[in-house]
């Protein structure tokens, strides 16, 4: 493997509850924005979100790994879908 | 008259209200999180358990019940308020006290006995203490963690605020006994007046040799001396 | 609308009862009906294979107060309060997603006590995994523990004791078992009873949602991971303690006169239950029960298991003070129906008749079964195998303790404990740990409970009617050895499938065992469940009927816990009965061999050990008692030293011909260590006992060495061997 | 008020760790990650994400109402950062 092609990325994992499933946390938090006064807001649902910084030789292979990673081991499939987002980290942020 | 809030979701509020009455002696009732009159009261406390099932964060919807703006208008008065475990998470989030409290170090719940050393007098909940003095209470959480960024955290010792910390049964200060990841070992911070306090472990349940121990009544009577003096 | 030919094997029923749901319906069943009787005539609520069995269960003694068939059994502990308990399993829904499994197996136990009126006071967990040294295992092993640690510590219930035993043979079918406590007055006890025709159904809590259709028939197959077609249940412990404050204090009027909760098969086994206790009829419109959902069907409704719902049947008069009461706890209150007086059971749908059949049809007429039962062969053989191991040096004794010390069985279980809060609610004078059984105090009485869950499920494989027994036996004198008089008990029985005669053997095998050893002991059967078809590609659990007993102490104060003070002597108390090395934990844990007949128990002379040992505590001559049981004298008598922090000296007399692992390690019936301060060890020694019972003197809790006749092993090193035994297995889980 | 402009909004609040505040579980992640052969990893944060349907007159204004919500309830400045975006739903999404 070369590494002049690697380089680092930031992969966005966001982690909800399945349609259907349950969410009382969401409900909850409904509840406290509606005690705030936020009458506008109908609904609430809470999860969780992961920043994971990895290397890969490009966007394809590093949202390939990051999808890996939240099936096998950031989300639980059972209850929970997830979505991956992927973008480069520029040396400077890092 | 103590008032013990109950928020929905409380589940100290049993064991705090028994502790006053039965094993203090202190007068001693639940308050609603609706009620706003407060006008009747000498001291609070806000007990453990999980308020809005911890949604979110622990306290954080607690802290905008309907109680909570009369209650901070107590507090500076100078008015003694006791915050235990969710108590005290509330509390934070109140801005009634300083920090935050994280998630327990390991990611887990954990319920065991602790030491705690005193280390200041001058407030209202451990005026009754000796300099020092090493209490045994048990801890029952998953965000016990204190927190805050090291400038605050250094004001709070200038100030001395820091009113306890996790120690060993001898009294030494070491990270095997701050179980929780807490920074400096905090267990318990007061407001800078010193009225009011909040602690992690649960001096209400350690009010009763049969159920495990009595250190907790040093704290739990504290303020019945502190108002049978301010009254 | 007609039922699509075979549609009845999708809700588990098999042809011939279905064509037994048409005879008596003269009719074909309409679908919802159909999903229903599917529910209803599952093994989980119908007790097909279970029902005939448990009539052999003694059931009365003057303390009862409620015996099985309600939501739980209640006993009377003595001035004027009654203590109500039962234990349930959660173990399909906890295989698929074990922490919401757990969660919600807790929160549907504590609904069954606080549904007859009490206030729960404890929680007990026994559980089943295969070893840790599988990842899955160790993420069900910890997810399930996490489980029943967040809702129990949510609701502001402590859990206070439990049991965990690991086997290959729960890989595929973890157990969960949770077991709750609850106190409340005689004359509060509530009963789920529907009476008055014109009375309101009203259901209060959740919203229902599409959460576990279907939740009990597939709990009554052998595929757990058919066991949840709809939405896996995700459990609300801040809408439960809700739920749970609200219903008491609805109990404090007399508006209401039945509840029940809505637990497996949800509305359709609380409406049928409610109209078939009472003798009743209930009416009830699903469009009415409000919804988390958009779009869901009558069939859906009847079949969801949301879980933290409740229904309440009130007097016309009192529904407004109901709905004003529940609102004020943040519910919802809807009312849905209505008791009628014809015995039948109407669900509309909008006002269109989705079921409408007589209660009893789903109960009474709900067929069982006796099936033929033969015992696996392989199993005969292992029980027949001779022990073939070599016995130990004297100087072996000591790694040998250190190895069953360290093991996953017999470790530490300070690792679990510690995630569940035990201190809340002060009433916890004897915690895990500290003792066989833990004890309560009864506030505002000197009274107190002690309470123990227990089950050799080793034992229960090598010979289920005789593991059942010792089952019972060693619940009752755990409880015992806190000082505490058994009253009576509660019982899950997870097994395989009990279609398959070696399922059924086990089964039926297991239950005479306990009927006969509830009745030699005197611990009548108040309540239990039944979860079988625990088994997977032809691998079923090992027997498990888990037993949970609960005895009352009159003097609190009095109670004992396992901890000797430095300086006490200690004394067998026992039958006589020569220890055994088949089915032993030594043999399982230090040869790998699960083989060998398990040690014989006589129930008199286990009554007369018992009773023995609350005669001398009563007169004060005991400071610190252990049972006796898995991995021998040389364990227990480590147990003790290791809760104490003082070690321990100990002699034992070989005689010729015997075995010496047997003498330190092997295993019998009926026996208790009790220590005593030396100043009283005199009239320890001159008690009388009765004839079958003997004390023997073994040593002195003292020094810093566990010694045990040559071998010494420092105690620190048995301490850290001791408390790392689930760590080190379970990584970083 | 005029119904006519006010529609349905969905604001995505994220949350996360201000810097210098431990991130137990991002590091638990992290380490859980490499043991399953994830060495490209070199870092984790887990936050927070709160999906709030809102009604608003306008993506600013429900820009404005989520950003308060965050503010006020959904975050605490004292160990959190957060930011927020808002997009419309349409009435079949719903
Ligand atoms: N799953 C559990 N939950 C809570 N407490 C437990 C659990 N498993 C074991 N314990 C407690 O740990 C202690 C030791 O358990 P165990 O090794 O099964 O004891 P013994 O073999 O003496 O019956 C007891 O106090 C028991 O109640
Ligand atoms: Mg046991």
């Amino acid at each position: 493997m070369t590494i002049t092609n690697s380089s680092k990325w930031l992969a966005s994992v966001t982690v909800f509850p399945k349609t259907g499933v349950n969410d009382p946390e969401g409900e909850a938090i409904l509840g406290g924005l509606g005690q705030l006064g936020y009458s506008e807001v109908s609904r609430v649902r809470a999860g969780r979100i992961f920043r994971v910084q990895l290397t890969a030789d490009s966007a394809e292979a590093a949202l390939t790994r990051a999808n890996r990673m939240a099936e096998q081991l950031l989300s639980n499939p059972v209850i929970e879908q997830f979505s991956v987002e992927v973008e480069p980290i520029s040396d400077q942020v890092k | 008259m103590i008032g013990v809030i109950t928020f929905p979701g409380s589940n100290g509020d049993h064991d705090a209200l028994h502790s006053l009455i039965d094993d203090i002696g202190a007068p001693a009732e639940y308050v609603d999180y609706r009620q706003t009159d407060l006008a009747r009261y000498d001291a609070f406390v806000l007990p453990g358990g999980f308020s809005y099932g911890d949604a979110l964060r622990c306290g954080a919807i607690a802290r905008f019940a309907p109680v909570m703006a009369p209650l901070a208008e107590f507090a500076e008065r100078g008015g003694p308020i006791l915050g235990i475990c969710n108590g005290f998470q509330v509390l934070t989030e109140a801005h009634l006290l300083p920090g935050a409290l994280l998630r327990n170090e390991t990611l887990k719940f954990h319920c065991f006995w602790t030491h705690i050393k005193i280390e200041q007098l001058d407030n209202a909940w451990t005026a009754g203490c000796k300099a020092g003095e090493i209490l045994r209470l048990p801890v029952a959480h998953g965000e016990g963690a204190f927190f805050a960024d090291d400038d605050t955290l250094d004001q709070l010792e200038a100030n001395g605020q820091i009113v306890a910390r996790y120690c060993e049964p001898d009294g030494t200060i070491t990270p095997g006994a701050n179980a929780n990841g807490s920074a400096r070992s905090i267990a318990a911070v007061s407001n800078r007046q010193g009225n009011v306090l909040g602690l992690m472990p649960h001096p209400e349940r350690a009010t009763n040799e049969l159920v495990g121990g009595a250190d907790g009544v040093k704290i739990m009577s504290s303020a019945l001396n502190f108002l049978n003096v301010a009254v | 609308m007609t039922i699509a030919p075979g549609a009845w094997r999708e809700v588990a029923l098999s042809d011939e009862e279905y064509h037994q749901i048409v005879e008596l319906l003269g009719r074909e069943p309409r679908p919802v009906e159909l999903g229903m009787f599917g529910s209803m005539w599952s093994e989980h609520c119908g007790y097909k294979h279970s029902r005939p069995l448990l009539k052999g269960f003694p059931t009365e003694a003057p303390w009862v107060l409620e015996g099985p068939g309600e939501n739980a059994g209640a006993i009377d502990a003595g001035d004027g309060l009654a203590i109500v308990f039962k234990v349930e399993s959660h173990n399909h829904p906890s295989a698929v997603e074990p922490y919401e499994g757990a969660a919600t197996g807790v929160g549907g136990i504590v609904r069954d006590i606080f549904t007859m009126g009490a206030r729960p006071i404890a929680i007990l967990n026994a559980l089943r995994f295969g070893p840790l040294d599988s990842a899955r295992n160790r993420y069900l092993f910890d997810n399930v523990v996490g489980g029943i640690g967040g809702y129990g510590n949510c609701l502001g219930i402590p859990t206070v004791g439990g049991e965990v035993f690991f086997d290959p043979s729960y890989n595929g079918n973890p157990l969960v078992n949770a077991m709750c406590i609850g106190v409340t007055k005689h004359d509060a006890i509530m009963r789920a009873r529907g009476q008055g025709p014109g009375n309101v159904i009203m259901v209060i809590g959740a919203d229902t949602g599409r959460d576990g259709l279907h939740g009990a028939t597939f709990s009554s197959v052998e595929d757990p991971e058919a066991s949840h077609r709809g939405v896996i249940q995700v459990g609300n412990p801040f809408l439960e303690k809700l739920l749970l404050e609200a219903c008491l204090e609805l109990l404090q009027g007399d508006d209401v006169v039945a509840m029940q909760d809505l637990g497996a098969a949800g509305m359709t086994s609380s409406t049928v239950e409610v109209a078939s206790r009472g003798g009743v009829g209930a009416e009830i419109d699903v469009a009415l029960v409000p919804r988390r959902e958009e779009g869901m069907t009558a069939y859906e409704v009847m079949m969801s298991e949301s879980q933290e719902r409740m229904l309440l049947v009130v007097r016309p008069e009192g529904v407004e003070r109901v709905r004003e009461i529940v609102e004020r706890w943040s519910l919802n209150a809807a009312a849905i129906g209505h008791v009628t007086d014809d015995g039948m059971v109407r669900v509309l749908d909008d006002g269109e008749i989705a079921c409408e059949v007589p209660a009893e049809l789903f109960t009474d007429a709900c067929p069982t079964y006796v099936r033929y039962a033969e015992e696996n062969p392989k199993i005969t053989a292992a029980r027949e195998t001779a022990i073939a191991v070599d016995d130990i040096e004297p100087s072996a004794v000591g790694e040998t303790l250190l190895a069953l010390l360290g093991s996953a069985n017999l470790g530490s279980r300070r690792p679990v404990w510690e995630r569940y809060d035990h201190t809340i609610l002060t009433n916890t004078v004897v915690g895990p740990g500290q003792g066989d059984a833990a004890v309560l105090r009864l506030k505002g009485t000197k009274r107190g409970i002690a309470t123990a869950i227990d089950c050799n499920s080793r034992y229960c494989w090598l010979d289920p009617e005789l593991g059942a027994k010792h089952a019972v036996a060693e619940a009752s004198r755990n409880v015992v050895c806190s000082g505490a008089k058994p009253l009576a008990m509660t019982n899950c029985l997870n097994f395989g499938n009990p279609e398959k005669p070696a399922g059924y053997y086990q089964l039926s095998r297991a239950v005479a065992g306990l009927a006969e050893a509830c009745r030699v002991l005197g611990v009548p059967v108040v309540s239990g469940n039944v979860s079988l078809y625990n088994e997977t590609a032809d691998l079923a659990v090992m027997p498990t009927p888990t037993v949970g007993v609960v005895g009352v102490i009159e003097d609190v104060t009095q109670r004992l816990t396992m901890v000797p003070k430095p300086g006490d002597r200690f004394f067998l108390l026992h039958a006589g009965n020569a220890p055994t090395l088949g089915g032993s934990a030594y043999l399982a844990d230090v040869h790998g061999q699960t083989i060998g007949a398990p040690p014989a128990i006589d129930l008199d002379k286990e009554a007369a050990v018992q009773s023995a040992l609350l005669d001398l505590a009563a007169q004060g001559l005991v400071s610190a008692a252990h049972d006796c049981s898995e991995g021998g004298l040389a364990v227990a008598v480590a147990d003790m030293s290791l809760a104490a922090g003082t070690g321990v000296k100990m002699d034992l007399a070989i005689a010729d011909g015997e075995r010496r692992d047997a003498a330190w390690f092997g295993e019998a019936p009926s026996r208790i260590l009790l220590t005593i301060s030396p100043d009283k060890a005199d009239r320890v020694v001159s008690a009388r006992l009765p004839e079958s019972v003997q004390l023997t003197e073994l040593g002195t809790f003292e020094g810093d060495l566990i010694q045990l006749g040559d071998a010494g092993v420092p105690l620190a090193q048995a301490k850290r061997v001791f408390d790392s035994a689930l760590q080190s297995e379970s990584g970083d889980a």
